[in-house]
Formats: C-alpha cells, structure tokens, sequence
C-alpha cells in the first residue's frame, strides 16, 4: 500500500456520489445508511493517511496520472493536510449520523450527493499542490455550498444561496484572474515551482496577481467587509451542512489562504498584504461578534460567533510568525470540535422543538438535560474559559500576535471576546433558569453519544492539551516553512 | 437622483480597478513566448500519451485531476437544479405544439446530431473538441425534440443510472490505473500495455483519452439534458 | 510533615476543592453531598497547616507541563499566608453551605472557586495566574448567575474586561522579555528599563492593565459597581469566601506587581516620583482611599443587609489597597494584617447575614428588629464582628487599622491618612446602624417564632470569630508571620505587643485593664439595688402606649440626615454610568447589523467592489 | 503614472470583465445581475486564453506539418475548457435559485428579497 | 510581674479623677448659671445626685444588654483615662500610643448605644441616631488635628509627646499647631456633647436622647462615666496641646482653662441641627484642618 492510495481520499467519495443514482429506488432511509458507510470508509482511509504521514513524518505526494509536478497535478497531503483530511472526514461522518433526524425534506439521494461532494471539494481544497486545481475544488466546494443551502427549498434558503452565488462568483472570477496574471508571468500552476520562481516575477503583476488570489479566497474564507453571505448561508442550510460548513469548509478556504500568502513571501509587496489581511481579521472578529448581540435567532447568533473565530484564526495566520501559525492551526482544531458541538445539539433541538430562536430554548435544562448540557459545554468552550479547549489556542493567539507588535488588534479582539462572553452566557442562562413548559423531549441515542464524544473531546484538549499542540506545532510549521515544502515536492527540472 | 450618483460612483470605481488590473497585465505582454511546462507538453505529448490534439492530452492525462474535478462540478450542477426543482409530481411547461416544420425537422435530424455529438468526443485525441463539446451537442438533439413537443420528455429511468454509469466509469479507469500502474489515473492503456503505438494520428491511438473521453461525452450528455428537463417541467399541484 | 509528602502538597491543595467539587455535584444525595463539600474545603487547610515549618523557612515548588504552557507553582511564606487565610474562610464557608444551600450545584462551583482563588495565591508564572483567576471569576459567576442574570452578567463583564487586560499585560511582557515566569520576566523587565530598551509609556501601559486587572477584583471605586450586586445576590455564606477571599486574589495581584515581581519595583521608579512618593503607588494609595471614603459613605446609607455589608467589603478592601499604596515598611505590614482580619470578620459578616435570611427569610432592615432574644449565639458572634469591624482594641480588627494608621501618618501622606479617620467612623456608624436594626428595638410580629442558626452554621461562625479574638488580644503572632515575608519594621516584642518606629500597642495590657475596668463599673452596678426586668414593649413614651401597629421605630432610612448632607454626591452614581454605557454598546451593536448586514445582495457586491478598490489604490500608488 | 499599454484582447476581455460588475452592481433585477455574473465568466475566459497565444502560432494540434515550434502555449486552453464548464455549473445552479425565489418571493427584484438581514 | 506601685498610682488617680470629674460637672452648670445670671447649683450637685440615684431602692432593666451598656462604657473609659499619662504619673501609657487613646475616647459612645438601643424607645434610637451622625461629621477634623501634631512632633506615644513639649515648648507656640489647636477645639464641644453641638441629648426635643430610659443605678454609672470621661478628655487636650503637666495641680488648671473655654463656647451658641453639623464640620474645621496639615507635612 505506497502513498499513492491517499488518492483513494478523493477517489472514494467521487465513485459513491456516482454510485448514489443507481441505488435511488432503495428508499431514502437506506441512502442515510449508504452515506454513513461512505463517510465511515473516507475516516478510515483518512486515518491511514493521518498514521502513515505523522510516523513517517515525510508528507504524501500523490501524483495524479502518474507524472511528477509540475507536469502533472500532485496532492501534496503534509502535516496539516494529514491531519485536515481526518477532521473533515470524521465531522462528515458525525453529520451523516445528524442527518438522519434532521434532514427530511424529499430528495435525500441529491443530499447524499451533495454532501459526499461538500467532503470531497474540502479535502481536495486542503490536499491540492497545484493553484489550478485549487480553483477547481474550490468550485466543486462552492457549487455544492449553493445547492445545499437552497436545498430546504424555502424562499430564504434560495435568498440565501443567490447572495452566496453572486458573491462567489465575483470572488471565484477574480481568483481565476489572479492564477491567469501568476501563470502569464511564470509559465507553471504547481505551488512550489511557484514559490521558487516568486522572487524573480514582475513585480507589478505579483503585487496585482496576488492580491487578486487573496481577495477570491478572502470571500471564501469570511473575512470582514466579504462575509456578508456567511449568516445567512449558515442559517437557511440544513442543520448538518450548517455544522460541515463552519468545521470545515471556511477552514480549507482560510488554509488555501494561508498556504498562498505564505508561499510567496519573497514577493514583492508581501507585508502590505499581511497588514491588510490583520486589519480585515480583526474587524471580522469586531463586526460578528457585536452583530450576535441581539440576535433572536441561535443558530445565527452562533453562525456569528463562529465566523469571528474564523476571523480570530485568520488574525493568528496573518501575524506573520511562526507561533502565529501554529496558534492558528491549534485554534482550527479547537474552533472545529466546538462549532460542530454547537451546530449539532442547535440543530438537534430545532429539529426537536421545531425552530431554533431563543424562545424555544428556555427551560431546555429541564426539557432535553443532554443536550443542554452539551450546549453550555460547547458555549463555555467557545467563551474560553479555563479547562476548556478554546482558553488554550486564544492565551497563544494574543500572545503571538503582541509580540508581533499588533498589540491594538488584540486589544480589540479581547473586547470583542468580552461581548461574545454575554450572549453566550446570555444563552446559558435561559437554557438553565428560563421557564419551562413542562415536557420532557427523549433525545436519540447516536446524537447523544456523539455530543458526549465531542464533550470529552474538548474536556481532554481543554485539561491536557499536549498532544493537540504538538499536532498543531507541526501542522504550523508545515504551512509556514515553505522552503521545506519546495524540498519534499519532487519537482522536475522543466523549463529553459 | 440616487441611481445616478450610484451609476458615477460605481462608474469611477471600475475605472480604478480597471487601471489597476491593466497595469498587472501590461505585465504579462500579450503574444510572447513565456511557455515552461508548455513546452515540455507540447515536446513530449505524442510520445507520452500517443494523442495528436495537445490539449485534449492536457486536459485528459496529464491533468487528468482537474477534468475529474470538473466532471464533478457539472454532475453537482445536474444534482442541484434536480434537487432544487425537485417536485413530487411533475409535467411539461410546453403549452403550445412546435410549428410541422419543427417537428418533422427535429424528427429527421435528431439521430444525425447525435451521431454528430458521438463523432466528436469519440475522436477527441484527434481533432479539436472533446467529451464536454460532444456531450453538449448529445444535449442539443434533447432539446430540439422539448421545443418540438409539448409532451416529449426524456427517459428518466435511463438517463440518470447512465449518468451515474458513466461518472463511476470515468473513476474505474483511474482506479484501475492506481491497480496497475501505482498511480492514479495512470494510462495504463499506452503506458504498459502500449496499445496503438503504431497507428498515431489515427483512430485508435491515444492510450485510455478516448475510452474517457466517451465516458465524459455520455455523461455530460446525459446531465445537460437532465438539467434541460427540470428547468422545463413545473409541478402538477393537485 | 511525614504524613504529607511534599511533593503532593501544592497539587492537594489546588485540587482537591475542584475534584470534590466535582464529586459533590455528581453524587447529588442531601448529606452525601455536603459531607464531601466539607472534606474538600478541609484538605487544603490540613494540608497546608501540616507544611507551615517547610513552607516558612524553604519553598515547595511544583510544575505541571501542559505542553502548551509549564504551569509553575510554589509554596513561599507569602502565598501561604494568602492560602492559609483562604482555606481558613474555605471551611468556614463549608460549613455554611452545608446548612444553607441544598444543591450540588453551589458545591461545585464555589468549590471551583476556591481551587481557582488557590491557584492565584500559588501561582508563579503568568499565565497558570491567568488560568486560574479565569477559573475563579467564572465559578463565582456562575454562582451568580442562578440567582439574577442581571448582577451576574454585570460582574462577568467586568471581571473578564480586568481579565483580558491581564491577558494584553502577560502579552506585553512576554513580547519584550520572552519569558512568562515572574522572576526571569522581571529581572529581564529590570535590564530593559535600565538600558532603555523598552520606552517609558511601554511601563506606563503595563501598570494601568495590571492596575486594571487587579482594580477590578479587589473593588476600586471606579469599578466596584459588581459587587453590591455579585456580593448581594448570592448565597450569603458562599459569599463570605466571595467577598473575604477572591477580593483578597486582587489585592495579591497588587503585591504581585509591587513586590512579588522586584524588577516592577524598577517600574515604579521608572515611572519618577511625584513628590516625594513614586508615581505608582501614590495612585494606588488614593484609589484606596477613594474607595475606603466614598464604599462607606455608600454603605451607611443602604436599607438592604446584603448591599450594606457588600459596600462595606469594597471600602475594608479599600483600606488594604491605600495601605499597600503608601508603600513603607509599617503600612505594607498593616496590609497584611488587615488581609488576614478583614478576611476573619467580613466573613463572620456574611455567615451571620446567612444565617438571619436562613431563618427570616428577609433582607431588608424595616423587616427585622429585636432578634437578639431570638437568637443569642448569633447575636454574640455578631457583637464580635461588630466590634472587629469597628476596630474596638481588643479586637483584630483595631490591631491592623491601627497598623495603617501609623503607616500612612509616618510616609508623610497627611490627606490620605485623614480618609482612614472618615472611613473609619462611617464603618462605626453603619456597623451600629446593623446592630439596631437587626438585633435591638421592636420585634415585628412575623419574626416571634424564629429559631437559633442551625448547628453547622454556627460552627462556620466560631471558626472565623476565634482568629478575631485571638489576632486582636495577640497581633504579634501574625505580624511575626507577616515579617517572615515582608521586611516591615513593625518589631514584635513579644505574642501580645507590637510597636512601630512611632508608637507601641500592648494588646495585652489593654485588655486586662480593659477588663479591670469593667470589674469596677460592674461593682458599681451591684452596689445599686437590682433592677426589674420588663417587657421592650413598655417604654416612656411621653403617654402613648406601644402597640403592635403603632410602633415608632426609625429602621427605615436610619441616616436621612447624612443622605440630605450629601444629596450633592448622591447624584452621580457609578451604576448608572456603567448601565448607560452597557447600552449604548447594544445599540451600536444594533446599529452596526441593521446598517452592514442589511440584506440586499447590491451593497454587498458594493462592499466586494470597495475592497477591490482599496487595493486597486494601493497597487496604484 | 504611465497609461499601460496592453493588447487590444486584453483590452476586450478586461472590459468584459469591468462591464459584467457594472451590470451587478448598479442593476436590480436578478436574472440581469446573473447575466453580468456570466457576462464577468466569459471575459476572465477570454483573458484566459489570450494569456497563451503566441504570435504566429497554430492551435496545439501536433498532426504533419505543425511541431512543438509551432503551436500555441496548449495549458490556457485546456484550462479554460474547464473553467468555461464551471461557468455554465455555476449559471444554472443561479437559474435554479432564482427560480425558486420567483416561486416564493413573487418578484426578481432584489430590493425586496430582503427577509435574511441583521 | 505585678508591680504594686503601678496599681497603687493607678486607684489613687481613678479616685482623684472620680472626684475632679463631678467637680467640673459641678463647675460647669455653676458656670453656666452664673453666665445667665442664676447662683445655680453647688459645685459637688452631681456627687449627690450620683449617690441618691445608687441609693434607690429598685430600678427598671430591658434585659441584659441594657445592663452591660453601661458598665462597658464606663470600664472603657477608666481604660481610657489609665492610658493618658496624668501630671507626673505614666501609669500605662507606655504600651499604647495616641491612637490607641484616642480611639478608646470614642468607644464609650459604643457602650451607651447598646444600651439606648435595647431600650427599645424610638426617642433613644434617635439619640443614637444623632450621636453616630455627629461623631461621623466630626471625625474627619479631628484626624487632621491629631495628624498635624504627630507629623510635627513626629511620634505618637503620649510621654514623649510631653517630653517634647516641655523641652521645645507647648504645641500651641507652633503656629501651624495652633490651627490644629483651633480645630481641635470645636472637636472637643462636640466629644463632651456641649451646647452647639449637644444634638445628641438634646434635653427639649427629644428628652435626654439615649438616656432617656436611663433610671436608678444605671443613670448613676452614666453619670460616673461621664465625669470620668470628662476628666480624661480634658487630660488629654491638655497632654495634646498644653504640654501635660509635671504636677497635678499644674494639671488641674490647665484642664480648668479648657473647660471654661468650652463652657464660654457653649453657653453662647444654639443648637445645630443634625445636618448643619455635619457640613458645619466638612467646611470650616475640614479647612483649617487641611491647611495645618499640608503646614507641617
């Protein structure tokens, strides 16, 4: 079994999304369990990837069609990449088990498809070594993104979806922009012989090409003034895609974003694009934190909170140190196992209670005790308070980013963290203390176990966070070290 | 009054970022030679993949990843207009008959448009075109015959295992080439087995770009014509 | 010290509270529950008397490596005087709540408390001092929030505004000195200042957030608006460890900057003097004494017991804070005992309150009223208090106020020195204005049937009122503890006699001639002839009998006058502020969403356009 | 300051690109926003291809009589072959929703498709 | 380590005190009335009184906190009187310094409360009420005074206060101490409860304040204690400001001139009301206080 049976991470989901129409006629339940078994197999080849990559230490380069980079396409599957492809997998398969309570609107086989091709455009987004294929799987994640958010058929769902549409073409047409300006100028797609070549391209055009690709993937990756879409594609889709897209999704996009800054960081005007994304992260994490405020709604009040943690990871990337990174990727980890908590037991008790505001979940410590105290596990996580996950990656955040001289941002971010404390403690109250109807709600087996999981989960990142760091020290170093990326690609001496 | 200053504003904005972006292309000179990974390809690719038509090779072999990528973001299109105008029970829009010259012409001209469509993706390593061009025109002779009549609908039942047939087929070669080859996607076809080395430039040359390209031609075919259906059929509300 | 090995010394007690905690939440059986409670206040106090030789003369160290942090913690003769004081108040509180509240979910929590307020006092490196007083806030938080979402919400807010200014502190040092430990981060810090290598607003910055930090917790005027609030409506006896324990974690972070960290001691000389005295600290002595004046003026005036005692803590804590803030030897000793006593009677305070809601059920003053028939054990340790509060002479309490004053009149700070005197009547008259209305005067008719403290309770009381005698007759005892750590030129002649460059105390022979005096008055009393006992009820009232309804009383707005003296003061007050502020952040709040997210897919295509704009302008330029 | 001087395919293509988000960001009914949405695609294709030409060279079709001398840069085309297909994906999936959104809302005009705010 | 000789001096001087204190009550109503142009009663009035009241046959008692209230006042305030170094007698004043002194003069108050207050008569509850009110007004001056004179003399134990005085002269000479010496004094009405600042027994409005269920034995030992305390406070003005004496009868006079000066005060002003005191106090005292202060700082 050498390396280049990773490519089975992109190849399995493809065969069972075709395979999908021909088991049509079984039913829509016996589609759930299909779904289940695939995103189960996907865990299992992501694991053995996840082993093979961390004991051997070197990455996997899988060369698609057999031909070395840059003639062909390679997977370049690192430290990061490893250790992505396995969260993705495993939250996928969490969410295949949510989607059986939660997702009962007709076509279940189309949202099998769907959803197997959401899992397969992020780990191809997080796995690719080449800026073209990037854009295409960005495409596959985002086409699917807009078919699973109008897929409750509601007019705010299609709402929804067309403002993620329009905005994401824009962003995806000028991506494609800044990869036509980077191929004009270099002649080649593949990520490392890019970065070889970064110090010697026009400077005029990098500066353009660059920015280009950071603004593309900007929109993806939610950050300030291009989140507009993020709220309301979190609260129209269905509970389990809601959950996939804050643990994963906006994750890949943030981690293409970072891997291309990184990789040209010869280029000319490299800092000023630094500074920028800093600035934009911080008011990402302003902006959505005092916009949950208020919030009636709780799945949008938490689709708030978690795009000003995405917005607290792209500040951590940007700082521009190493720490910065690693603290980052710890808080990518952290920031998944919360969100898909959080959007798990939200959903639940929509599905269960029959809406998410905040009225129907007062009393919910009486009325659904598991889940409830899932929740408050997940919302005290997401505050950051000692003992939990979150508390960790957040001290080293603000402490990278002020030894990196961006004391005013923190400044910022920590206020805006002090507001995100009030509406979540906001929530745990009347979870605990509101009134309550007076009837008991039985919650479903697997959905417990899975809270419980993920509970404890954050409870042993939160304790003993050892492991974890040392697994994001790594996954850090991966992104930021870029002259060790060049070395492990095996490029071949094309060209002149 | 506001629709004007919103027209100049935006009017101004785009002059700037006009400028800007002509000033990253002035760049990248138009009609110069800069190829790297070009040259390489257009020097080796009838040894290395037995096609004639560079890009087809491209798109096909050496690329092959991101045609995959792409043969699954139109089968996401398919799926999404499905899911999306998906509807318990539905029927034809279609209120008025096309005109006779429609219908008989259409009658008469459907098989040879798609022998036509059949003829391009099937010749992809030769000729310009390939799946995707072919499949389109598969999808043409469908949508001649919806203008045509008002009650023509394609065979569901088909088409959509087709779909999926052809979707599952396109990665069965590349499995089959991680089997023999170690690699997936490797052209196993002119690699190992070194079919049609004799006769380049001719039929049956090319390695496995035809076998896929078929794939890709039936499969895209197919999902054109699905997407045609549901964006003509509305739901029958009892 | 056989019986604790010392390596598992500091690890009990940090943990234990916080596993027992856990227990007592879990096995939520009604005398399971407060048995384990009980225990896991009492580990840290066994724990820690059984290493006091080893922790006075050496120090026990202990580090636990989380691999993202090493969390470094030692047991020195100053952080076990603050764990002492802590434990001692932890099992006092224990004690209490096994009477007072009936649910594993106060156990865990305050127990989470006491583990984080012990984490703080043995901490030794930044951020497990950050760890634990997150940990803190958040178990007294939730303690509060059972009870008024309102007061909770406002004490959270504050306390983690003090907390993540911390956090901006730790960061800035971190990033100029590279190490998160206090000793390598001030002796680095200390070079740094010297060589000028970090610029003097840099320092500034640092000491107003840990001023900030710190502020917060131990309740300096600006912002001691949570405490009347988080103080008031919580459980009373776990608020006797909430206010005499976690408002000391503030005042420990004021000796973290000022002593524990001695290089910061080269921060406030960096920072110049302003005649006569450094910068720093005279602003820390006139926080405190802004506190003490304007926390007891505010005490005197309330009508509700638990808002009258929480005013009162801010303004003793006020005291401590001004003590540390004159900053020689006889203050800074003063501080420290003043620690140690205001711990000892605001706790006795708050048991007492709880044990007189426990049983009436009321807490505002025109309720009460003759209960000290009623419940004469309670009324006992509540003339105790009364009289440590007050600073009567054989209690603790006067031996440390007593110690403040001669600090403050020595260092030559005559205005501030004056606000002890005010501070110190007020806390008389408003300690007086408790005992008349709760104990003395009429009965109203619902409190007849009130029965004693229940027996844990009480045991709770006399723990904390032993040390308040003890301390008061024999102040040398803490002082020569206090010496062991701070260099105080407080000389102990001997367990009951201390004195002070300028002046001695002899508790001892206070008291005896005390007690000969009341020998004498007592003869006197004999001499008479023996009085009648008759019933409240039959007074000279110029006529009018007394009656259940016509019973003049004046519990109600005891000091009218003084709130007609100060209606000039009374019109600004901090709460409002803060109120209106909270506000207006939600509106902008609101504001903010409405305007950006409004919903129409243009002007987000316009804000995409905007962005392509400004780096358009960039590459331009 | 200078004026850059690029190539007139550049020049059609960049202002193909610079009218479609015109049309988006001044229009107001959808189906024309999705229009220019297509309208930007097709220009970034045509910037696409003209990246590759060389001058006086020949489509990449190495038949008799054309070497690798003579053919065009072949990676911009075979690129843009897939970039064109995901133009069309993401049209339709638009047409679907807007679809949708006349079903429910009644009207295309995006003014009023405002129930998601704040 | 019971040295008899201390005990010794220390009856003689509590019987003394006993005694001088009735005779300037005495003294004081004498004065009084001859000031309004009455004889008055004799000078030793109180001391019969005092024995009259012990001799009643039975008096009335609201339980025993109403007892213990004035025997803890009185048992202070011999306390307090043991701690002031008396003419050439140092009794006990080595152990504890100003402060303690100063403190101890206050705590009476404390021990007449208790008692009023178990009364359970709401016009004692006023007196009590008045009583902290005036005692919180005044206690800022008269920090400031006792501040200024220890930066001054720079230390607090009473005998080397004396000491210091006889060798460099009285406090009053100093002249910042002088305004301490000022604001001392308009403390010092308001410690005795004399006229401008008598609110808290007020005898007209509300009949005799705390005292007001005072009978029999127990008006006795507040009248006791009042002697006592009066012969304590003017010892220890005496000590503050006109340097102790070295005999006692060069102490007698100096205690006669402040008594007089206060009873000259007391007969000429009216009664403040409760709140005009308190600001009378925070403005005018407060002042003088704060500059005498800053003076010797």
């Amino acid at each position: 079994m050498n390396g280049q049976y990773a490519s089975l991470l992109v190849a399995l989901p493809l065969i069972s999304a075709f395979f999908v129409p021909l088991i049509k006629g079984l039913g829509g339940r016996a589609i759930k369990y299909y779904l289940t078994l695939i995103t189960a197999l996907q865990a299992g080849v992501a694991a053995w990837v996840f082993k093979t990559v961390y004991t051997t230490g070197k990455p996997i380069i899988v060369m698609a069609g057999g031909w070395r980079p840059p003639v062909g396409i390679d997977l370049y599957i690192g430290h990061f990449a490893a250790l992505f492809v396995l969260i993705v997998a495993l939250v996928s398969f969490f969410m295949a088990i949510f989607s059986f309570d939660s997702v009962s609107t007709e076509p279940t086989d189309k949202y099998a498809m769907l959803f197997l091709l959401l899992m397969l455009g992020a780990t191809g987004m997080i796995a690719t070594g080449d800026i073209f294929n990037l854009f295409v799987f960005m495409e596959i994640t985002s086409i699917t993104a807009y078919a699973l958010t109008a897929y409750n058929k509601t007019g705010e769902a299609a709402e929804a979806a067309m403002k993620y549409i329009v905005l994401g073409g824009i962003g995806s047409s000028f991506f494609l922009i800044g990869i036509t300006l980077i191929y004009g100028s270099t002649g080649t797609l593949n990520m490392a012989q890019l970065a070889q070549l970064a110090g010697s391209i026009n400077p005029t055009v990098i500066k353009v090409g660059l920015s280009l690709l950071v603004f593309g993937l900007a929109v993806e990756a939610e950050l300030f003034p291009l989140n507009a879409w993020a709220p309301d594609a979190y609260q129209a889709a269905p509970h389990p895609v809601t959950a996939m897209f804050s643990a994963f999704v906006v994750k890949a996009g943030l981690y293409a974003l970072a891997r291309l800054v990184y990789l040209f960081s010869h280029a000319a005007g490299w800092d000023f694009i630094l500074k920028l994304l800093v600035i934009m992260a911080t008011l990402t994490v302003f902006a959505a934190e005092f916009s949950a405020l208020r919030q009636r709604d709780v799945k949008r009040m938490i689709a708030y909170s978690s795009i000003s943690q995405v917005g607290l990871i792209a500040l951590a990337l940007s700082v521009g140190s190493q720490l910065g990174v690693q603290a980052g990727v710890f808080h990518m980890i952290n920031h998944a196992v919360v969100k898909t908590l959080l959007f798990l037991t939200v959903g639940y008790v929509g599905v269960k209670v029959g809406g998410t505001g905040i009225e129907n979940f007062s009393g919910l410590g009486r009325k659904m005790p598991l889940t409830a105290f899932a929740l408050t596990v997940g919302a005290l996580a997401a505050v950051g308070i000692p003992l939990f996950n979150i508390f960790w990656s957040k001290v080293w955040i603000i402490i990278a980013s002020i030894e990196q001289g961006y004391a005013w941002e923190a400044g910022v971010v920590l206020a805006a963290s002090v507001v995100e404390a009030v509406y979540y403690l906001r929530l745990i109250h009347t979870m605990w203390f509101g009134g309550w109807d007076g009837m008991r709600i039985r919650e479903s087996l697997p959905l417990g176990t899975i809270a419980l999981f993920l509970v404890l989960l954050i409870l042993a990142i939160g304790v003993y966070p050892n492991p974890f760091w040392t697994l994001a020290k790594s996954a850090g170093t991966d992104i930021f070290n870029v002259s060790r990326y060049i070395a492990n690609v095996p490029l071949m001496g094309v060209g002149p | 009054m506001v629709s004007v200053l919103k027209r100049s504003l935006a009017i101004i904005t785009l002059l700037i970022i006009g400028y800007w972006l002509a000033q990253g292309l002035a760049g990248v000179p138009f009609g110069q030679d800069r190829m790297l990974v070009g040259k390489y390809y257009l020097e080796n690719v009838k040894a290395q993949t037995g096609a004639v038509n560079a890009v087809t090779a491209i798109v096909v072999n050496y690329r092959g990843f991101d045609t995959l990528g792409e043969v699954t973001v139109l089968f996401i299109a398919s799926t999404g207009v499905g899911a999306l105008l998906w509807r318990r029970k539905k029927r034809r829009t279609a209120k008025t008959e096309g005109s006779v010259v429609l219908r008989t012409g259409s009658e008469l001209l459907f098989p040879f448009i798609l022998m036509f469509g059949t003829y391009i993706f099937i010749h992809g390593h030769l000729t310009p075109g390939g799946g995707f061009p072919g499949g389109a025109t598969i999808a043409t002779a469908f949508l001649i015959l919806y203008m045509a009549f008002v009650d023509y609908e394609i065979p569901h039942r088909l088409f959509e295992p087709l779909e999926g047939l052809a979707g599952m087929g396109y990665v069965l070669v590349g499995l089959i080439g991680l089997a023999i080859g170690s690699y997936f996607l490797f052209d196993w076809i002119w690699q190992t087995w070194h079919w049609g080395a004799a006769n380049l430039g001719r039929l049956f040359s090319g390695g496995f770009i035809p076998i896929i390209y078929t794939l890709i031609g039936l499969k895209v075919g197919t999902e054109l014509s699905g997407i045609v259906d549901s964006m003509l059929t509305e739901e029958v509300r009892e | 010290m056989t019986l604790v090995p010392e390596a598992y010394v500091v690890p009990l007690t940090l943990f234990s509270p916080l596993v027992f905690g856990v227990l007592a939440w879990l096995f939520d059986r009604d005398w399971v529950r407060e048995t384990l409670g009980v225990i896991g206040a009492a580990v840290p106090l066994t724990v820690l008397s059984l290493a006091y030789e080893k922790a006075s003369s050496g120090t026990i160290s202990y580090t636990i490596d989380t691999g993202v942090f090493k969390l470094h913690f030692v047991l020195n003769s100053l952080s076990w005087y603050f764990a002492f004081i802590g434990a001692l108040v932890g099992i006092a509180m224990a004690f209490g709540l096994s009477s007072t509240s009936r649910r594993g979910y106060d156990w865990l929590f305050s127990l989470m408390s006491f583990t984080g307020v012990m984490g703080v006092f043995l901490a030794r490196d930044f951020v497990s001092l950050f760890l634990f007083w997150e940990l803190m806030t958040f178990g007294s938080f939730m303690m509060v929030l059972r009870r008024n979402r309102h007061e909770s919400l406002k004490y959270f807010v504050l306390s983690v505004i003090g907390a993540y200014s911390m956090l901006l502190a730790i960061g800035m040092v971190y990033a100029k000195t590279g190490t998160l430990d206090y000793a390598m981060a001030s002796q680095t810090l200390l070079l740094l200042t010297k060589m000028g290598g970090v610029s003097k607003a840099y320092v500034d910055t640092i000491f107003a957030l840990f001023l900030l930090a710190f502020g917060v917790k131990a309740g300096v005027v600006p912002l001691h608006v949570w405490a009347p609030g988080a103080y008031g409506e919580n459980d009373q006896s776990y608020t006797s460890f909430f206010s005499g324990v976690l408002s000391k974690a503030g005042v420990y972070g004021f000796i973290i900057t000022l002593f524990v960290m001695p290089s910061l001691y080269g921060i406030y000389f960096a920072m110049g003097t302003f005649h006569g005295h450094l910068t720093g600290t005279y602003l820390i002595a006139w926080a405190g004494a802004v506190t003490v004046v304007v926390a007891s003026f505010l005490a005197v005036l309330q009508e509700d017991i638990r808002k009258l005692l929480a005013y009162s803590s801010v303004g003793q804590v006020g005291y401590i804070i001004l003590a540390l803030g004159v900053f020689n030897g006889v203050a800074v000793g003063g501080a420290m005992f003043h620690v140690l006593s205001h711990a000892m009677f605001k706790g006795l305070f708050w048991l007492i309150s709880a044990a007189l809601i426990l049983r009436t059920g009321k807490t505002r003053f025109e309720d009460f009223g003759g209960l000290a028939e009623k419940m004469p054990v309670t009324f006992a340790m509540a003339l105790i208090a009364v009289l440590s509060l007050a600073g009567i002479p054989p209690m603790a309490g006067f031996a440390s106020k007593w110690l403040i004053y001669e600090g403050a009149i020595q260092a030559h700070m005559p205005l501030v020195a004056g606000t002890i005197f005010l501070g110190s009547a007020l806390a008389f008259a408003y300690v007086v204005r408790f005992l008349y209305a709760v104990w003395f005067g009429q009965r109203p008719s619902d409190l007849d049937d009130v029965r004693e403290a229940p027996l844990p309770l009480l045991v709770g009381m006399t723990v904390l009122a032993i040390p308040n005698i003890v301390f008061g007759i024999a102040p040398g005892l803490a002082v020569r503890l206090i010496n062991r750590f701070f260099n105080t030129n407080i000389t102990v002649n001997s367990y009951y006699s201390i004195s002070t460059p300028t002046g001695t105390y002899n508790a001892l022979s206070v008291t005896l001639v005390l007690i000969v005096g009341l020998a004498i008055a007592g003869l006197v009393y004999i001499y008479g002839a023996n009085a009648r006992k008759i019933k409240v009820t039959n007074t000279y009232q110029s006529g009018n009998p007394v009656t259940e309804e016509y019973n003049l009383v004046i519990r109600r707005n005891f000091y009218r006058p003084l709130a007609e003296a100060l209606d000039f003061w009374l019109k600004y007050s901090w709460d409002r502020f803060y109120e209106r502020l909270a506000n207006l952040s939600e509106d902008f709040a609101d504001w903010l969403r409405e305007g950006f997210y409004n919903g129409n897919v243009q002007s987000y295509s316009w804000y995409l356009a905007i962005i392509l704009l400004i780096l358009a302008i960039w590459g331009v330029l | 300051m200078s004026v850059p001087h690029i190539g007139l395919y550049y020049f059609g293509a960049l202002s193909l690109v610079l009218v479609g988000i015109y049309g988006v960001l001044v229009k107001k009914n959808l189906l024309k926003i999705l229009i220019s949405l297509s309208i930007v695609e097709t220009g970034v294709n045509l910037l696409l291809i003209s990246v590759g030409y060389i001058t006086g060279r020949s489509a990449p079709i190495l038949s008799e009589g054309i070497g690798p001398k003579q053919a065009v840069d072949p990676i911009p085309q075979a690129l843009v072959l897939t970039a064109i297909v995901i133009g069309v994906a993401t049209t339709a999936m638009a047409l679907s929703v807007a679809i949708t959104l006349y079903e429910k809302y009644g009207t295309l005009n995006i003014e009023e498709i405002r129930r998601l705010r704040g | 380590m019971f040295d008899w000789r201390l005990i010794l001096d220390a009856i003689g001087i509590l019987i003394y005190a006993l005694i001088v204190g009735f005779i300037f009550m005495g003294i004081e109503r004498k004065a009084m009335a001859r000031i309004q142009r009455r004889i008055g009663p004799p000078i030793y009035q109180p001391i019969i009184d005092t024995l009259k009241l012990l001799g009643k046959k039975e008096s009335v008692s609201h339980g025993f906190v109403y007892n213990f209230g004035p025997v803890f006042a009185l048992g202070v305030s011999i306390t307090a009187l043991l701690f002031i170094p008396i003419a050439n007698f140092q009794l006990f004043s080595s152990n504890a310094d100003l402060i303690v002194v100063a403190y101890l003069l206050e705590v009476p108050m404390l021990g007449i409360m208790l008692g009023a207050m178990s009364s359970g008569n709401p016009y004692s509850a006023l007196g009590v009420q008045r009583g902290l009110l005036t005692m919180v007004a005044m206690q800022l001056p008269y920090g400031l005074a006792i501040i200024a004179l220890v930066q001054h003399w720079g230390t607090f134990k009473l005998s080397q206060l004396v000491a210091l005085q006889q060798l460099q002269g009285w406090s009053i000479t100093v002249p910042a101490l002088a305004l301490a010496f000022i604001v001392f004094d308009i403390v010092f009405q308001a410690l005795l409860g004399l006229e401008p600042f008598d609110i808290i027994t007020a005898p007209a409005e509300i009949s005799m304040g705390p005292m007001v269920e005072y009978g029999g034995k127990h008006a006795a030992l507040l009248f006791t204690q009042h002697a006592v305390q009066l012969f304590a406070e003017t010892a220890f003005f005496a000590v503050l400001f006109f340097g102790g004496a070295s005999n006692l009868l060069d102490l007698f006079l100096k205690q006669l001139l402040v008594l007089f000066i206060a009873i000259f005060v007391a007969s000429i002003y009216p009664r403040f009301t409760i709140d005009q005191a308190a600001k009378f106090f925070w403005k005018w005292p407060t002042i003088i206080g704060i500059i005498a202060v800053l003076l010797t700082v």
